[in-house]
């Protein structure tokens, strides 16, 4: 318990402190983490969208190997990315190893598998009958889709928010593309991890307690900007009420 | 121009091993109003979601205005937004009654003034208003009746499909309701295709009556 | 079984001594050693909080602090090997022709060559910090990278980035083949990298299994054990060497 | 891409050589993660389905908060529970640091807000006339909460599927809390981060492709006892159909 | 015993800041069909909720057989296994037919013996076999109105709520849950409440109507 009292203190001194490293390595996850949801859940909701929705031979074969996609180490993806970027891979002529986008791209396949899983659940409990009345109100079918995942909004923003939780938690694949590089790669997790290591642990608990606030504020923002489209929407037809 | 909105030659439509829809020949005139009845699992939704393309037959042909329907995704949806469909089951989205409201005039990216503009009128005549803000889990069922038929109508379909518009609505509402369609096709000259199980009703209303019966055409209904 | 719990460092266990030093000991007194792998900083750690019996890593300042404190009892020298400076094949800071290592270290600073350093407060991230601290070298800049990681993965680092780095010798020889480092620095006295044992005491922490600790320590030093290290081969080298001459 | 072919080839011979240590790594790794997953099931649904459907002061808040917990790095659980059942910790004297046990006791924490917000997720969207006909037929609170979460079905289980697979995949407290000893308490995930470290990265990933194909064999099993339970309930009426 | 099963006193229920409900003084009968009427939106479902146990209201008292509603969740779950509602919209579980069907028997901890006979009965009077595989969501209006309606009987509760019982059904359907009702009051002595916008339907069918407007009992009702 020593610790957790410890790391509290700690956090809150780390806080109040604005220590520069502790700042920039923050901001850094923040920054790297967001862009990663971004970029998975314009790929992976139509694609959950189309597995829950669409009826086709082998969808339950392909929704097993998604949900299978869940379990995937984040090291081993990590890894996957680095034989591709890596100096000796095809890709490596890039220089992307050890920088802020080769973490991007594997938080980024990370995020994929989830979101879509997710997205699929959502739909796939979903009413006929809302398609079809979105079609007959003269929905093509991008709008129609659109329509239903507004519908579902809250599965559908817990599937994002679930994304950017496995991302910003995960340390496997930034470790190995980033290089917890101080000043450049360094993440919050690999912070974390490096001083686990180093044996301190109530710092390492510390910077969780970061983390954790960091992920509270973006969910907090996330729950303002829902409050804020509902309340603009309603605004629209108060003058009647 | 053809006198029948619709034609229909050799249409089927089978869920799993079971034919539902099976029509030989059918012809629906574009003046006034054909009541489709026809008893409990008949087929009248199925023939509905067929004629206004939001299902695509097993077999057969539709014409419509003398034409095949296309079969082009663009074109599909370019006809299918001169129809509009009050369905039987009044399902709406997740957002206020006023975005269900003026949510096909969106879709077709109409102005900001002219929505309003159609809102208030609809509104006006189906008593709305008091309605606008709520949720639609907050609805009695009259009240999700109403705004289910003002978000169709609001649009000003060429034909209108309506699948039994009495559901859930009071004696007032349901003349209501009549007095719109029958202003429709009257004055406006609009076509309208109304799913009742009402024998006076369809007396009432319309010019043809279809009778489904397992799917087939009924003998006595137009051709 | 019983079980007794070792604490050490990745370094040790990944070259795959304990897997063939252990057996024997195990046999013998009828219990599982589990070993626990990890920095040495938390196997330290461990040993404090009373998590492990026995703690065996190769940090010589801290370990007599951990003994001096009174976390450890019976400290005893096991083995050593050495330290190794890796660096690219084309040696851009001409490393390899310093007389010693602290000429090596102060050519790498004044070249600004890439010098990839653990940073993780590692037996070996300690020895690289005496180094410099002794070559009168603050080293900072772009070319200095704290990179935070076990060893394997920062020897990765450096040979990706094509720079230098401190390695024990046990870890190169394991990773030789993946690797396009070669070493470009080796023999001196300061690069000498001893490992320590050490028992937990029992005194703070009551239920630890002191006896079989104590055995396991001493197993360490019997002829035994200094016969098997001593034979002990990676990649046809011999890594550890005990103090028996 | 290189180190990807070899990996490939190296996991098809250490299942087709039906490697001892392997498979009772890949068995241990099973098991513990089934065990804690089922655990978390049973506290999580619950506390999902009541943030989900019952409305009282301060769920927005509970929500923003469990949607937080995704993001808790799974070495910051595994460093909390150390502090807890450590020598020195409260619970030191069970002796449960460096075993199985251990390893459940930190996954459990890790599905636990998952499998609870995805729950939530799919309890939120749900109609209160499902509820009101649940009541009214007759059953007791308990009755009509599983009613609800049978009719929501997809997105339960995709929930739990997600909890399995975040603890499968997970490192940081499997590694923290069991310590990876051979033969006891190592898991795919740390046997996988243990090669990583040694550098061979061909063979880490390996291990991740039988991790993978561990973790599609449950997803199949879960499949397979979802259809067998559908064809089951219709069964019940043939006769007569 | 006391010849009225409700009787209402003072009731008050509102969402956010509307009463939907404020009921002075009511009694509904034991014998015989009691007809709710009503504009949309008057508050006959909700009525129907509270008198269900399946909501709470803001204040006021419902007196059931004479004694005031039971306060701990045991007793309450205890009544409304006595009761049965049909409710407007027949919402169903994502389940067969025939488990949606034998649900409220399931609850009941029915043996299975008993379950089959029940499930074979009613579904010969409402012609159900053909859909007791089917999913609801692969039913017509019509199907899934009779399902809704045979899952409350096939318990035989001692009151039934139906709230628009010809919804969605066919003539012939609407004739036969007619018939069903009135046996249930007339030949099992049970009593029944049934909500509709026919006044011939009230008419025909009811004892006693009640007619309610925004929420209040209007004068004429009983009391
Ligand atoms: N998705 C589906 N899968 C299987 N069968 C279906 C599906 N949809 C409809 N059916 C069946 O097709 C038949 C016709 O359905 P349809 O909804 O067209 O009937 P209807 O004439 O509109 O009846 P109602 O008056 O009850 O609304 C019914 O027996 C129904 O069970
Ligand atoms: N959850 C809710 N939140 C807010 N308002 C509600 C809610 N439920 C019902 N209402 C409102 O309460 C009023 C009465 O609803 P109720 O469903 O009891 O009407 P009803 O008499 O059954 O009408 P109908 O004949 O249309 O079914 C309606 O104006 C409705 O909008
Ligand atoms: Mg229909
Ligand atoms: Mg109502």
């Amino acid at each position: 318990m020593d610790y957790i009292v410890r790391a509290v203190i700690q956090a809150v001194q780390l806080i109040t402190s604005f220590d520069d490293s502790v700042i920039s390595i923050a901001s850094l996850s923040i920054r790297v983490s967001l862009t990663s949801t971004l970029i998975a859940s314009l790929i992976g909701i139509p694609i959950g969208f189309i597995l829950g929705t669409c009826k086709f031979r082998g969808r339950s074969l392909l929704t097993s190997i998604l949900n299978t996609l869940l379990s995937i180490p984040t090291v081993v993806v990590g890894l996957a990315v680095y034989s591709v970027i890596s100096r000796r891979g095809p890709l490596g002529e890039l220089g992307l190893l050890f920088t802020p986008t080769a973490i991007i791209i594997g938080q980024t396949i990370l995020a994929l598998p989830i979101i879509s899983a997710l997205t699929m659940n959502a739909t796939r409990d979903m009413d006929r009958v809302l398609w079809n009345t979105a079609v007959s109100l003269g929905s093509s079918r991008v709008q129609a889709a659109i329509l239903l995942l507004k519908h579902a909004r809250f599965a559908i923003v817990g599937a994002v928010i679930a994304g950017f939780g496995r991302v910003v938690a995960e340390v496997g694949a930034s470790m190995m593309l980033g290089g917890n590089i101080a000043n450049y790669t360094r993440t919050l997790t690999t912070a974390i991890s490096l001083e686990t290591s180093k044996g301190d642990f109530s710092f390492a608990i510390a910077l969780g307690i970061i983390l954790l606030l960091v992920s509270f504020s973006v969910n907090l923002g996330v729950y303002f900007f829902q409050q804020w489209t509902r309340r603009a929407s309603i605004k629209t037809g108060e003058r009647y009420s | 121009m053809n006198s029948n909105v619709f034609e229909i030659k050799n249409l089927k439509k089978s869920y799993g091993k079971k034919t539902i829809i099976d029509i030989d020949h059918l012809a629906i005139s574009r003046d006034g109003i054909t009541c489709l009845m026809g008893r409990n699992g008949s087929g009248k939704t199925t023939l509905i979601r067929l004629l206004a393309l939001v299902e695509q037959p097993d077999s057969g042909e539709i014409l419509f205005n003398g034409e095949p329907l296309p079969k082009s995704e663009r074109e599909r949806l370019a006809l299918r937004r001169k129809m509009g469909v009050i369905w039987q089951n009044p399902a709406m989205f997740n957002m206020t009654v006023y975005q269900n409201l003026i949510l096909a005039l969106r879709l077709r990216g109409i102005d900001k003034k002219t929505i309003e503009q159609k809102a208030e009128e609809i509104s006006e005549r189906l008593s709305l208003y008091s309605l606008w803000n709520k949720f639609p889990s907050q609805l009695s069922g009259g009240e999700s009746q109403k705004v289910s038929i003002a978000r169709t109508l609001i649009y000003s379909p060429e034909i209108i499909f309506v699948d039994e518009p009495n559901t859930y609505l009071d004696e007032d509402n349901q003349r209501i309701t009549e007095e719109i369609v029958m202003n429709y096709v009257q004055e406006e000259k609009k076509t309208a295709i109304i799913v009742t199980h009402s024998s006076d009703q369809a007396q009432r209303l319309a010019k043809n009556i279809v009778r489904l019966v397992n799917g087939k055409v009924a003998p006595g209904s137009p051709e | 079984k019983e079980r007794i719990i070792l604490a050490t460092t990745t370094s040790t266990d990944n070259t795959g001594l304990l897997a063939v030093l252990l057996p024997p000991f195990e046999e013998k007194f009828n219990v599982e050693v589990h070993i626990i792998a990890v920095g040495t900083g938390r196997a330290l750690e461990l040993g404090r909080n009373g998590d492990a019996d026995v703690v065996l890593v190769h940090a010589r300042e801290q370990e007599l602090e951990f003994v001096e404190q009174g976390y450890g009892v019976n400290r005893l020298d096991v083995m050593y090997n050495d330290f190794v400076v890796l660096g690219p094949k084309s040696d851009p800071a001409g490393v390899a022709s310093a007389s010693s290592v602290l000429e090596a270290f102060k050519k790498i600073a004044e070249n600004k060559s890439v010098f990839i350093s653990r940073g993780d407060n590692s037996g070996t991230h300690v020895k690289e910090l005496d180094i410099w601290a002794l070559a009168g070298i603050t080293p900072e800049g772009n070319w200095y990278r704290a990179v935070g990681q076990g060893m394997g993965a920062s020897i990765n680092i450096a040979d990706q980035s094509g720079g230098y780095i401190l390695s024990d010798r046990g870890t190169y020889l394991s990773y030789k083949d993946q690797t396009d480092l070669v070493i470009v620095f080796q023999g001196d006295e300061l690069l000498f990298n001893p490992y320590g044992i050490m028992a937990v005491n029992p005194e703070l922490h009551p239920h630890v299994k002191f006896d079989l600790a104590m055995e396991l320590v001493n197993y360490f030093v019997s002829e035994e054990a200094i016969e098997i290290i001593n034979s002990f081969l990676v990649a046809g080298e011999q890594l550890f060497f005990t103090y028996n001459d």
